[in-house]
């Protein structure tokens, strides 16, 4: 694994606590005649979880795609760790938003797939891949195969997937959206504990403003097409609150309203 | 269920051969043996072995044919389908092959080629390939494209994600072709042994036609339907063997 | 592909196999490789006399009435097979073995059965493309998409409407998928049926050219043949892409 | 189809219009002119013309059905012997008579049909060996594999003997043969449909033997008589071209029996066939009645 | 329209004021092996508003096409307007949770595709189509073809379609789950206006408890496969608070909590 270089964020930027784990400057995407991205710069603190939220359709994969280096920007240029992206690396770990499952391979072959990739031992691939399919609570489906599956348990696939490779900064496109209520809101709890636990960098995208204010350090709310950032939000929530107790913590109910008002004059 | 099915095809498989043996019996034509006396015309070649040694000949190109095609076309499949470059240049060519009608070919395959193998085995290759090169292509320009960005993502070669990810993707569709492919190419090998020169299991039906023992050519017939069948039979078990995760049974159910 | 930023139209390479061919032809590498402007020669010389044309309807006639056979027949059939699990069962190995079987060897057996002429050349005609275009019509229905079905019965459709409203038309790509291959192997059928059965039409033109060696004669008609196949399968072609945008949305 | 006049015939072709046909057509346009109503059709090959007659699909065909006679259960007799067989070994320069052949591969039509049983009887006659016998059909294809060096040594019809030596008649020999007079081509139909049709089978023959008459005298008949609207007049011209050459040959070569066989072709087909292996039985036990119908015959040349 | 006949509530379920428009008892629905119902009895109230709550893969959508009519249950059975179901009829609609589209027709034509497999004629059928077209927001993509829309525009069509034939009772599977939160906002409010101001029956499934809380009059919880009902709860809140007040009145948060803990020991 790539150790990250203790950054020289070039400081034509506000300076921070938390050194950058990935800088986005300037980035604009056209496909063909759509401008998808314009102008786009952010920073995404490591160590920490920052949420893109916008209207559908407004970019926010595409934004995820060039910093997973699977596209080139039109212009502008992203840096992980301090490096320019040139490409996929092992720094960065993808999770699909339409899971992007192999369809002849079992849960087990799957979730091994990005150590199967990177060349890893067959043994020791599928022990760490046990790991994580239990941690998703798969455990019991390592031989069923993805058409088997509830779209639900495909994304826990794909999400095991991505935790398996031991990246630092983890790119998810809305990772829990196939998910049920009751499930995913176990799922978030699980996501702030590795957040808090492991030193990794997620960007997250949602479409559900509860869901970024409990789970992120860093809410980018994105503006429809051509997308430049609106507003960036911090929710410093406390959560060593009791985790029912926050949902009707005036604070976080303040920040949910306020970004709703912040949206709410696209829908219309 | 399964016996349900097995039943159910046993019944039509009846029905069928009953349909057979009254047609015979009645009969259609002095030219029609009846559904027994075709079997025992079979066992008859079977057990003196004139049946082995026609489908020796019979398979020779067959085998050959369906070889080459199958690596062939695969491969050029794949190039194609990979390649926008090769594509222009060469699908057309078997688009075109894939609509000609090339048995008219046979004629001057035997000027240039000879009696021998050699055209045999270019009849079972121009009826086999162009199906085969098509879906492959096809099927590999289709390969999703978020399980190729997926691993790109995790950084996988090129030659990984053609191995790992295009061809396991394209297989169903290369096998579908595949197997029309195969049936082209049986087509392939009886015209040109009904065409070019009677060896084979070609050659025990026309000369049983020109003796007139109409059971050993119907004997005949059946029997290289039933091994074209056994042959794909052959190909879907392959198929499942090597891709296990692409079987996924009755959609309805 | 592009060239110098422009992009070549997708056939343009026959452009450059023809210069190929002619430039084989040219340098008398072998008799049966005539110059393809020979052939061309050849082709405005031979298309409008009457042999010509007589051959061009009576293969017209056989094709047509083959795949009209082939339509009327297999689509309803394949339709059927798709909604009744028991002619299923019943039906699908035949159609497995007939579509895989080698149909060249059964043409004897349908000149016993139907006779020499027209008929037998049409039968197998429809032999040839009849099993693609059950079993495309077949997978069609059979991947329909449930809820489809479930809301025309929710909201009053009888069977019947339901077959025309819903199943036809979400069937329609796949259907047209069979169709194209079994025009495709139609042409195949009648070309074969032509040669093997009863010498008429572009088959007796194939071998009355072969045997006494008229080379560019051959290659003139083959070339007509070829282009008519091709004209056919990419109209069908072209009508599949029509429908191809609900094809991957069903 | 009770009635003569009613229906027309459906006469079965073993191969496509082409020059060797050309005799036969003149003879049904003579026929047609004597009130003869006909269709023909053009089989792939002879034993699909002998099938289809002996399933009744077609009423009267070309070719030498006498296997079919003997095994079939059907009552076929064989009116007309169009032409004999004529074939000629033709070889490369390696050999000069029957004889070298001996042990040597060769190249025939099919087997069991009439080059093969030229063979056996050569075999026979004088006691030689063929190596490898391999089969293609189509004397023309036969003419290309010797070009192409693939055989030494093949058994051809006249018209391709003929195109053969004019091409390259400094590589080819021609082996001498003996003289045969088994048919090569002959015309057959079902005996009860004779027997409802005398009528229409007198004037078919009778336009026969007026037409191979004729042609023993003066070859260029054929090309004059034929009909440029029918399907022979509409061949491509390379072939049109060398009718009456086609013809000469054959009348000098002895093709046609002016007489249309009868008795003495009959005894020689049950002799030859016996020999080649298509009948069974000693020849000489063999009733000419079981296979030919010789009344139109003999009412057309008496 | 079939008028409801004025009910005769067989009475041995507690009386309430209003009728019911459908009465379930003792459904039970198996699927070869799997049971997804077991003696499943719930009454829906005229003119309100029931949602189904459960965990994923309960029978939710099992129980709502028993309803309609598009299955037949294994036991028990279901009266709509106190005549016993036997098959669809005009006096109910769905909108499904795939729903149920035909690619091949525009937006126009989906629409008034009830109507139109109802005989009406065609003006008639595209003048009422229009109309509620405009009323979904889709005004200006009646030429449209689904697969141009967004996953959410195309079940606002499936909505339409469904609110076209005017039925007397609508049977919603999860109606909401493909919009982006901001739009699913504005639809649920829209959906509390259609309850107030028409007198039609609704019953919606949802995942979202918050949802749920939000828009019924009456909440249905159930257990797990085979599914019975575990509790009813009715709501009951003061919808004429500010609509963004609501959301943190301590009433509804209670009632999102009380039913998050119902359904929280199904989700370990
Ligand atoms: N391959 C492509 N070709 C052309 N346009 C594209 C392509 N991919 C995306 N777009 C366009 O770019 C814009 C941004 O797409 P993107 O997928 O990034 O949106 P998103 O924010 O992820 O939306 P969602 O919330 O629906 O996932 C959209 O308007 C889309 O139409
Ligand atoms: N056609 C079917 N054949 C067999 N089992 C089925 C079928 N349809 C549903 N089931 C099973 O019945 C159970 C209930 O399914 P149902 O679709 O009603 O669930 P649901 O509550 O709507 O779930 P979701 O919230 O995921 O939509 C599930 O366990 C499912 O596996
Ligand atoms: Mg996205
Ligand atoms: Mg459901």
């Amino acid at each position: 694994m790539v150790m990250p270089q203790i950054k020289d964020p070039i400081g034509h930027l506000e300076m921070r606590a938390p050194p950058n784990a990935v800088v986005a400057r300037g980035v604009s995407k056209t496909y063909g005649d759509v401008e998808a991205l314009k102008n786009l710069s952010l920073e995404f603190p490591k160590g920490q979880l920052t949420s893109l939220l916008g209207p559908s359709g407004c970019g926010k994969t595409t934004l995820l795609k060039i910093i997973g280096g699977l596209l080139e920007p039109t212009a502008g240029e992203i840096e992980v760790n301090g490096t320019p992206v040139k490409g996929p690396g092992p720094d960065r770990a993808f999770v699909f938003q339409d899971f992007a499952l192999l369809p002849w391979a079992n849960v087990l072959r799957n979730v091994a797939f990005g150590l199967e990739l990177r060349g890893a031992a067959k043994s020791e691939r599928e022990a760490i891949a046990e790991k994580y399919i239990a941690e998703v609570g798969l455990s019991g489906f390592e031989k069923a195969f993805p058409h088997e599956l509830s779209g639900g348990m495909r994304q826990r696939v794909g999400l095991a997937r991505a935790l398996s490779v031991d990246a630092d900064v983890l790119l998810m496109d809305e990772p829990f959206s196939a998910v049920d209520e009751q499930t995913r809101r176990k799922f978030q709890e699980d996501l702030l504990r590795l957040v808090q636990n492991e030193n990794k960098t997620f960007i997250f995208v949602t479409h559900s403003i509860e869901e970024a204010v409990y789970v992120s350090d860093q809410i980018a709310i994105l503006l429809p097409r051509p997308s430049r950032v609106l507003e960036i939000i911090r929710p410093a929530i406390e959560r060593n609150k009791n985790v029912d107790n926050i949902r009707r913590d005036p604070e976080y109910l303040d920040i949910v309203d306020k970004i709703w008002a912040a949206l709410r004059s696209y829908v219309e | 269920m399964a016996s349900r099915s097995l039943q159910l095809k046993i019944l039509s498989a009846v029905a069928v051969f009953g349909a057979w043996q009254i047609a015979g019996m009645i009969p259609v034509s002095y030219a029609f043996p009846t559904f027994l006396e075709s079997m025992s015309a079979l066992g008859r070649m079977a057990v003196d072995g004139s049946l082995y040694q026609a489908y020796l000949e019979t398979l020779k190109p067959l085998v050959v044919g369906v070889a080459i095609s199958a690596f062939l076309g695969i491969g050029l499949g794949l190039w194609i389908g990979l390649s926008s470059k090769f594509d222009w240049l060469f699908s057309p060519i078997f688009i075109v092959m894939q609509a000609a009608p090339l048995a008219a070919l046979i004629p001057l395959l035997v000027m240039a080629y000879g009696i021998g193998l050699t055209s045999k085995v270019f009849v079972v290759c121009i009826m086999a390939m162009p199906v085969i090169v098509l879906n492959t292509a096809g099927a590999v320009r289709n390969t999703p494209s978020s399980i190729k960005e997926m691993g790109r993502s995790f950084l996988g070669t090129d030659v990984d994600i053609i191995l790992k990810i295009i061809i396991p993707a394209a297989s169903p569709v290369i096998f579908s072709g595949l197997r029309l492919g195969i049936s082209a190419g049986f087509i392939g090998a009886i015209l040109a042994e009904l065409k070019i020169t009677p060896t084979g299991v070609g050659d025990i039906i026309t000369y049983s036609r020109s003796i007139a023992d109409y059971p050993s050519m119907y004997a005949a017939i059946f029997s290289i339907i039933l091994l074209a069948v056994v042959f794909l039979n052959i190909v879907e078990r392959l198929e499942a063997y090597l891709f296990e995760g692409n079987v996924r049974g009755y959609a309805s159910d | 592909m592009t060239l110098f930023g422009y992009r070549l139209p997708g056939m343009s390479s026959l452009i450059l196999w023809g210069l190929l061919w002619e430039i084989v032809g040219r340098s008398g590498m072998t008799f049966f490789i005539p110059p393809l402007s020979e052939v061309f020669l050849t082709l405005f010389e031979v298309i409008g006399t009457p042999p010509f044309l007589k051959a061009l309807s009576e293969t017209s006639y056989a094709f047509a009435a083959g795949v009209f056979f082939a339509l009327v027949i297999g689509i309803p059939v394949g339709i059927l097979m798709g909604k009744n699990r028991l002619v299923d069962e019943l039906l699908l190995p035949w159609v497995n073995i007939f579509l895989s079987a080698p149909l060249t060897a059964l043409v004897p057996v349908l000149m016993v059965l139907f006779g020499f002429g027209m008929r037998s050349i049409i039968i197998t005609t429809t032999l040839f493309a009849i099993w693609i275009i059950i079993l495309n019509a077949r997978a069609g229905v059979m991947q329909i998409n449930r809820s489809l079905v479930e809301m025309a019965r929710s909201f009053g459709a009888t069977p019947m409407v339901a077959f025309y409203k819903i199943y036809f038309w979400a069937a329609l790509p796949e259907i047209l998928g069979g169709v194209r291959i079994g025009v495709i192997r139609a042409v195949k059928g009648v070309i074969i049926g032509q040669l093997l059965i009863s010498i008429v039409g572009f088959g007796a033109l194939f071998e009355l050219y072969a045997n006494n060696f008229l080379m560019a004669h051959f290659w003139a008609v083959l070339v007509v043949l070829f282009a008519l196949a091709f004209t056919v399968s990419e109209f069908l072609a072209y009508l599949e892409r029509r429908v191809s945008y609900y094809a991957a949305k069903r | 189809m009770g009635s003569a006049q009613a229906a027309k015939i459906n006469i079965a072709l073993a191969e496509t219009p082409s020059d060797e046909l050309a005799a036969f057509f003149v003879a049904l346009d003579r026929a047609k002119a004597a009130g003869l109503d006909y269709e023909w059709t053009a089989f792939s090959d002879e034993e699909l013309a002998i099938q289809a007659v002996l399933s009744g699909q077609m009423d009267i065909g070309f070719g030498t059905p006498y296997a079919a006679m003997q095994r079939s259960k059907a009552p076929i007799r064989i009116v007309f012997q169009l032409s004999k067989l004529k074939f000629f070994p033709v070889t490369s320069k390696k050999y000069g008579k029957l004889e070298d052949l001996n042990g040597e591969p060769i190249m025939l039509h099919s087997r069991g049909g009439g080059t093969d049983s030229i063979a056996n009887v050569i075999e026979d006659k004088l006691s030689i060996k063929f190596g490898d016998r391999s089969y293609v059909p189509g004397s023309s294809n036969r003419v290309a594999a010797l070009m192409a060096g693939q055989t030494d040594a093949t058994i051809v019809d006249l018209s391709n003997k003929n195109k053969l030596m004019k091409l390259a008649s400094d590589r080819f020999n021609v082996l001498p043969m003996f003289e045969v007079d088994a048919s090569d081509e002959a015309l057959f139909a079902n005996l009860d449909w004779i027997k409802k049709n005398e009528n229409d089978v007198d004037i078919f023959v009778k336009a026969l033997v007026s037409v191979w008459q004729d042609m023993a005298k003066d070859p260029t008949i054929i090309s004059r008589e034929t009909d440029p609207e029918g399907p022979i007049g509409q061949l491509p011209k390379e072939i049109l071209g060398n009718l009456d050459e086609f013809y000469f040959d054959a009348v000098e070569g002895g093709l046609y029996d002016p007489n249309g066989g009868g008795r003495k072709a009959a005894m020689a087909d049950l002799e030859w066939y016996s020999a080649a292996g298509q009948l069974d039985g000693d020849p000489s036990t063999l009733n000419i009645e079981d296979f030919w119908y010789l009344a139109p015959l003999d009412a057309a040349t008496k």
